[in-house]
């Protein structure tokens, strides 16, 4: 096929389930089957186009120097610079696309069964098409402007659809939440667009990345502000704020396990096929970026320490939690981290090879607890016959204290694993698909997709390490250790859910769910188990020879997107048993442990989880190393505070607020002043703490919200304004 | 010293007290008298300028026009007693502050003035600026803004009617 | 008359003449700046047609009196002389202090007017101090004159000079609302009939600026080293306290009020900035921000019950289930104002911060950063209160729907839209207005 | 006297106690006559300027201002006695329905 008619599905991909949401939102909002219909056909054709393209790109040698380009049109001609806007498909954007279409027509199908029974079916796919459409117009993007664009567009898709139970009062903050944690990163990302476009006048990917000179010149170039390094340093840090907030890495982690509160489709979405990958594309496209300043540069130690920092964090916490959900949520910030060391130890090819093993067992694992889920309300259902309530409309209670709670109090929750048990049986096509996607999610030797992916990680770390990198020792440790979790509470996620005797009435009257969701299932195990074969390291022992020329392909094929770079040249790797062992023994001990555990005994009801020995530490990580908490002292409560007390100023005319301030000092002060007195001298005066309130209460009755107030404080503005002046001119 | 000087001085000086009792007057009709005198020392100081025409708008449209306006609205509304028993209890503290908030404008604007003292001299030739000249401007170069103008008092008069008018 | 103007315009497309004696410009800035007073004017007849129905404002004064301060905001934008900047500030505030009291006898009217004007006045007396500080340095009110003798160094006095341009720029920052001349916004926007609060809110920040730009990136050009610094301060707090006051708010008017004061401050950065870019950014961002705020408040007066119009953001609870036209429209217009993209209010803050960055106004760009942050909070409350809560009251019969009304809602939609996605002519329209205003600086 | 020093700083004079005036006074009318006297003392400076240029420029500025004032008079005007009609003062203390 010809390079233009590729361009050309190329800028046709996207397309869809675009239109598929504006016909849904203006034409056939009231009709359910047809809209979901045109939803999933849509994304279905946008999957189609998306593998011809795949296919076509697999074929073309050079596609890294000289990618697939669609016709550009001109979105802002500046004075300098026209600002053209088009598409291309490289290796990197090739390989997504050949995940993000697959995964989403998988979620679409799942979902027309898992929400069948939900009244705004309609708006729910209106809003999943845009979702899926913006991750595909974001990855076939050829530049940072229109990624920005389908980048935010996203962003607000998600924040619709976590919101999508706006009666659930947790969904809706949980929807803010997600928006306002990822809108952090969207102004470091947006900064640092702005920067690089300051510096090189273009925003196209690759004029800039696959533009030796323009690198070193980005690289020799000091950034602003006095930071002690370079310019391409700091947009590399700037763009990474983006993926921090997008993937959910530390410190803006705190809104993805909040995010399950949307519908399971929707965490599949979220988790596996578009949110977090987007972060993680947006940092492998500004790899070159990175590179650029040589092995253990600043940027690189900033990426991969967040990335340890985060696939820790994760594993630890996820072993303390009860929801079946908000385990996989807090595995998927674990693994996201897994892929962001990655990319910080200047693991390139392992990064993408983790992100889409992990993108197919993630959704995998989703849409089964959803299955799950959805098979233990039925139970409850078929057990209380009277109550109907609506799907995936159960309240929290392992974290939710509010009063909203409190009104439905024996409420049943169908997410706790504590609630389930035994499902193996009355759940068979989920427990095996399951099963295969916990199995590559813990790393289970060569037979699973993760394994491979993982241990890629590993040795390429590893590698680093015995070359002496620092960043990369810190990595291999942190990830072995993570790795280990992992398998350890991916064994204890499945011994709680499907094995043993069932808990509850409701798992115990659990039924396997129609079709529609168990087919998407089936194909996804598939690719948990298999899709590791397509990078089977060259000189991996007998698999490697067997490979014979496909070994190694996914790597080599992605590789040829890097410019070559005086400063980074990746030699070539030698086989090394070590990190292959450490791999082996991480996954299987682990999962042994799990097993020692949980498998073998399998908890009785009412039992308490072994894990809760832990004592003080499984309180704190059950309650997420309490970011919640400390977010809400450091960042929310003193804005708060500053808005309310502002409005208050206003009131009153600034001189009040300026003595309001004294007189708050003044109590402060008499406040530690009088600590001091009780502890140290025991009685004394609180002269000074009376005085200070004093002037404050006379400063008060100033209240007026007058005219002339307003104008007091902007004539000393003005006198201030007039001496800035006179000073500047001398 | 020149006798300028001297007429400068006093006329200076009884403006300024002039405003000093336009600030500090109880009765607002006393207030606007004292408003008039500062406007008709000001148009002497016109005069002394070299602004004949300037000298006469000022007392025959300012100080008689505007003001008689101001008096008539202060004699309307009855409101020619100020209320100054009972100040709101924020005027404590913003009299003095705005006092001195005032004096230190001025300060700068004195730091700035008095620096120029002799440095600059007035134009030698002295221009005419009688009515003629005046109108002359009025009507080439500044035909715009007078046309403009015409229209501002335009709209305060349906401004005047339409916020006054009992429905 | 307003749609011949508008339709007048691309006849007078590339003229660049100077006339009335100097005083007025016809260059491609005045002309961008007359379409856009066009436009919003347009769009605030249709609303206000059946708006001062609603609300029983039947006064056929109104609309001239609209049209008097549209015409004196494209005197602004053509104005090259301060006498000219002066009296189209007058022109321009005058009706708007007697429209914002139309809605008597209700009293908050006949405050917002009372106050509005005391401001006003206040404001002119310290800009006509200023002017006269600057006539004196300079002998001369005509801009370029000023530029001209300022560059070859015959001004002797400069201390003057900048004494006047102080004076002069705490009078413009009080009709654009920088903090900390803001103060008046809030009160006065509160109290005015919501279709002269639209007005109030594009048009006149818009001819605020214009004027500033002229005066300051034209006329004071060669001080800039001087006026950068404090024009940036002046941006940085207006960004801070517009911000982060709104985050407090209960009324929506109020708070658009007190966004329009935020976003005063990151057009005030593109001044600040200084330069061609910045030049670009402050006329896109007026564009954008015009038929953002506007699309807000038309669909705000859409929600006009029998009763009167509850401002409120309690009111505006489950507003997708009473009328969903009108909440997206809403949120829409709540999206451009937080800058999300493809929506034009993204666009004219890239320019911006794009313009400050330029210029090396690192730190400020970061400010207006992190104050957008925290903007996306109370705009994003609004969707929230109105896609995600239960209706509070019982649903109100809406005023119906109107025909003028409709076209104003789909023009500013259109705008914030088409500008978001194609900015591309649009911008070509700003880069002639920029080139055409030639500015004169490094 | 052979500069106009003297009367630009009369001016300033003026001008601060203007300024003073409409911070300090309560009544409306009282503010508003404040502001005749701040515009007024511009109009001197501007004269003043006017004589040291020996120009015609300044004193065409004055008459603007004037003609100006004189809208700004009967709008403003009008307006005090809308307020006062409505709420039996003119005292600006009672206008703080509008707040926060």
């Amino acid at each position: 096929m010809s390079r233009e008619l590729l361009g050309t599905l190329t800028w046709l991909a996207p397309l869809p389930p675009l239109l598929s949401f504006a016909v849904i939102v203006l034409f056939t909002n009231r009709y359910r089957q047809i809209s979901s219909a045109i939803a999933v056909v849509a994304m279905l054709t946008s999957c189609v186009l998306s593998f011809v393209v795949f296919f076509n790109a697999v074929g073309i040698g050079n596609l890294g120097e000289d990618p697939i380009r669609g016709i550009a049109y001109s979105f802002i001609p500046t004075a300098g610079s026209t600002f053209n806007i088009g598409v291309a498909v490289d290796p990197l954007g090739a390989t997504f696309m050949f995940m993000v279409p697959l995964a989403c027509s998988l979620i679409f199908i799942y979902s027309t069964s898992y929400m069948a029974s939900d009244p705004l079916y309609t708006r729910f796919f209106a809003f999943l098409s845009l979702f899926g459409g913006a991750m595909m117009g974001l990855v076939v993007s050829d530049n940072l402007l229109s990624l920005f664009v389908f980048w935010e567009l996203m962003g607000f898709c998600s924040y619709a659809l976590i919101g999508f139970f706006y009666r659930k009062p947790s969904a809706y903050k949980a929807a803010v939440k997600a928006f306002m944690t990822t809108r952090v990163g969207d102004m470091l990302l947006l900064l640092g667009i702005v920067y690089l476009y300051t510096q090189t006048g273009t925003l196209n990917f690759f004029d800039v990345l696959h533009n030796a000179k323009v690198l070193e010149t980005l690289a020799a170039t000091p950034a602003v502000l006095g930071l002690g390094i370079s310019a391409a340093g700091l947009i590399a840090i700037l763009i990474f704020g983006g993926t921090v907030g997008k993937s959910a890495q530390f410190p803006l982690h705190v809104w993805l396990p909040d995010a399950m509160e949307g519908p399971t489709p929707v965490s599949a979405m979220i988790h596996a096929a578009t949110m977090v990958s987007a972060g993680i594309f947006l940092l492998l496209r500004f790899f070159p970026l990175l590179q650029v300043g040589g092995p253990d540069n600043t940027a690189f130690m900033v990426v991969g320490l967040i990335g340890a920092i985060t696939a820790l964090l994760g594993a630890t916490i996820a072993v303390a939690q009860y929801d079946i959900k908000r385990v996989l949520a807090f595995s998927t910030i674990s693994q996201l981290g897994f892929m962001v060391a990655a990319i910080g130890i200047g693991a390139y090819g392992a990064a993408v090879f983790h992100l889409l093993s992990h993108a197919f067992f993630k959704a995998l694992l989703f849409m089964g607890s959803g299955s799950v889920i959805h098979g233990v309300e039925h139970g409850h259902e078929h057990v209380a016959h009277a109550h109907g309530d609506e799907h995936g409309n159960a309240e929290e209670l392992d974290h939710d204290h509010g009063a909203e709670t409190a009104s439905a109090a024996p409420a049943f929750d169908p997410q706790d694993m504590r609630n389930m048990g035994g499902l193996r049986k009355r759940m068979p096509i989920t427990f095996y698909t399951f099963l295969a996607g916990g199995l590559a999610l813990a790393g289970f030797p060569f037979i699973t997709a993760g394994f491979w992916s993982k241990d890629e990680i590993l040795a390429d770390a590893f590698h680093g390490l015995s070359t002496g990198s620092l960043i990369s020792t810190i990595v291999f440790i942190v990830l072995a250790f993570s790795a280990l979790l992992t398998a350890f509470y991916t064994a204890r996620q499945i011994s709680m859910t499907f094995l043993g005797e069932a808990r509850t009435e409701a798992a115990a009257n659990a039924t396997e769910s129609a079709p529609a969701m168990t087919f998407p299932l089936i194909v996804l195990a598939v690719f948990a188990i298999f899709f590791g074969f397509v990078n089977v390291p060259k000189d991996f022992p007998v698999l490697g020879a067997l490979f014979g020329p496909a070994a190694g392909w996914l790597k080599s094929f992605i590789s040829t997107q890097l410019v070559e770079l005086q400063a980074f040249k990746e030699e070539a790797q030698v086989f090394n048993a070590i990190p292959l062992l450490t791999s082996l023994v991480v996954a299987l001990g682990g999962l042994g442990l799990g097993w020692l555990v949980y498998g073998q005994k399998p908890l009785k009801a009412g039992q308490t989880d072994p894990v809760e020995k832990l004592g003080g530490l499984f309180t704190f990580l059950h309650n997420r190393w309490y970011f919640d908490e400390l977010y809400r002292v450091i960042f929310i409560k003193p804005l708060q505070a500053i808005a309310d007390n502002y409005s208050r100023v206003i009131d009153k005319g600034v001189i009040d607020w300026a003595l309001e301030g004294l007189y708050k000092l003044g109590v402060g002060i008499a406040g530690a002043l009088k600590e001091f007195d009780r502890v140290i001298i025991t009685g004394g005066s609180d002269l000074i703490g009376n005085t200070v309130r004093s002037i404050g209460r006379e400063g008060r009755e100033l209240q007026s919200g007058q005219v002339q107030n307003y104008l007091l404080s902007a004539l000393i503005a003005a006198v201030v304004l007039m001496v800035f002046f006179l000073v500047l001119a001398q | 010293m020149t006798s300028e000087l001297i007429v400068f001085i006093v006329l200076a000086i009884i403006s300024v007290l002039a405003a000093v009792g336009l600030l500090s007057s109880r009765n607002a009709v006393y207030a606007a008298l004292f408003l008039i005198l500062n406007f008709a020392t000001v148009a002497v100081l016109y005069l002394m300028l070299n602004a004949p025409f300037l000298a006469i708008i000022q007392i025959s449209v300012y100080a008689g026009a505007i003001m008689v306006l101001f008096l008539f609205v202060i004699m309307l509304l009855g409101a020619e007693r100020l209320n100054q028993a009972a100040p709101q209890p924020g005027l404590r503290w913003q009299r003095p502050l705005a006092i001195g908030l005032g004096a230190l404008l001025l300060i700068q604007a004195a730091y700035v003035f008095i620096t120029r003292f002799n440095s600059t001299t007035v134009a030698p030739n002295l221009i005419q600026a009688g009515p003629m000249e005046i109108g002359l401007k009025l009507f080439g170069p500044y035909l715009l803004p007078f046309e403009v103008t015409s229209i501002l008092l335009l709209v305060a008069i349906i401004g005047a009617v339409v916020l006054t008018r009992e429905k | 008359m307003l749609v011949v103007v508008l339709g007048s315009l691309p006849l007078l497309a590339g003229q660049n003449l100077v006339g009335f004696a100097n005083m007025t410009a016809l260059d491609g800035y005045a002309l961008f700046l007359d379409g856009l007073f066009a436009i919003v004017a347009i769009v605030i007849v249709l609303l206000t047609l059946r708006y001062n129905q609603d609300r029983g404002i039947m006064r056929g004064e109104f609309y001239p009196l609209l049209m008097f301060s549209a015409g004196g905001m494209m005197l602004m934008g053509h104005a090259v002389n301060l006498l000219i900047v002066f009296v189209a500030i007058e022109l321009l505030s005058i009706p708007l202090y007697i429209l914002c009291g139309l809605a008597r006898p209700r009293v908050d009217s006949e405050e917002s007017a009372m106050k509005y004007f005391l401001l006003g006045a206040f404001a002119s007396g310290f800009l006509v101090y200023g002017i006269a500080l600057i006539y004196g340095a300079t002998g001369t009110t005509q801009l370029s004159e000023i530029a001209r003798k300022i560059s070859a160094k015959e001004v002797p006095e400069t201390l003057l000079l900048y004494a006047g341009a102080a004076l002069v720029l705490v009078g413009l920052s009080f009709k654009v609302g920088a903090a900390p001349f803001h103060m008046w916004t809030p009160d006065v926007y509160e109290g005015a009939p919501t279709t002269v609060t639209a007005f109030m809110a594009t048009a006149t920040k818009a001819a605020g600026f214009a004027a500033l730009l002229r005066v300051f990136l034209f006329g004071l050009a060669p001080l800039a080293s001087t006026w950068q610094p404090i024009i940036a301060g002046l941006a940085a707090l207006t960004m801070i306290v517009g911000n982060l006051v709104a985050l407090s708010q209960t009324n929506l008017k109020r708070m658009l009020a007190y966004s329009s004061i935020a976003h005063a401050g990151y057009l005030l950065m593109g001044v600040a900035s200084g330069n061609a870019a910045g030049t670009t950014g402050v006329l896109f961002y007026l564009v954008s921000y015009a038929f953002t705020t506007l699309a807000a408040f038309a669909a705000m007066t859409s929600l006009n019950t029998a009763a009167g119009e509850d401002q409120s953001i309690e009111a505006y609870a489950g507003l997708f289930r009473r009328n969903p036209l009108v909440a997206l429209v809403l949120g829409l217009a709540m999206l451009s104002l937080t800058g999300v993209p493809p929506t034009a209010g993204f666009v004219g803050k890239y320019f911006l911060f794009q313009a400050a960055i330029e210029s090396n106004l690192v730190w400020l760009a970061i400010i207006g950063v992190l104050t957008s942050v925290v903007s996306a909070y109370f705009y994003l409350r609004i969707i929230v209160t109105m896609f995600m809560r239960e209706p509070v009251a019982e649903p109100q019969p809406l005023s119906t729907a109107n025909l003028g009304r409709s076209v104003a809602l789909a023009i500013t939609v259109i705008g914030t839209l088409v500008f978001g996605i194609l900015p591309a002519p649009l911008l070509q329209l700003v880069n002639t207005a920029v080139t055409a205003f030639g500015v004169t600086m490094h | 006297m052979n500069t106009v020093s003297p009367y630009i700083l009369l001016s300033a004079i003026l001008f601060s106690m203007g300024v003073i005036g409409f911070l300090t006074r309560r009544n409306a009318i009282m503010i508003f006559m404040s502001v005749e006297l701040m515009l007024n003392s511009a109009n001197l400076a501007f004269v003043a300027f006017a004589h040291q240029w020996g120009q015609l420029d300044g004193q065409m500025f004055v008459f603007f201002v004037m003609a100006v004032a004189a809208a700004e008079v009967a709008v403003g005007l009008a307006l005090i006695v809308t307020v006062f009609r409505s709420k039996k003062s003119a005292n600006v203390d009672d206008l703080h329905q509008l707040k926060g």
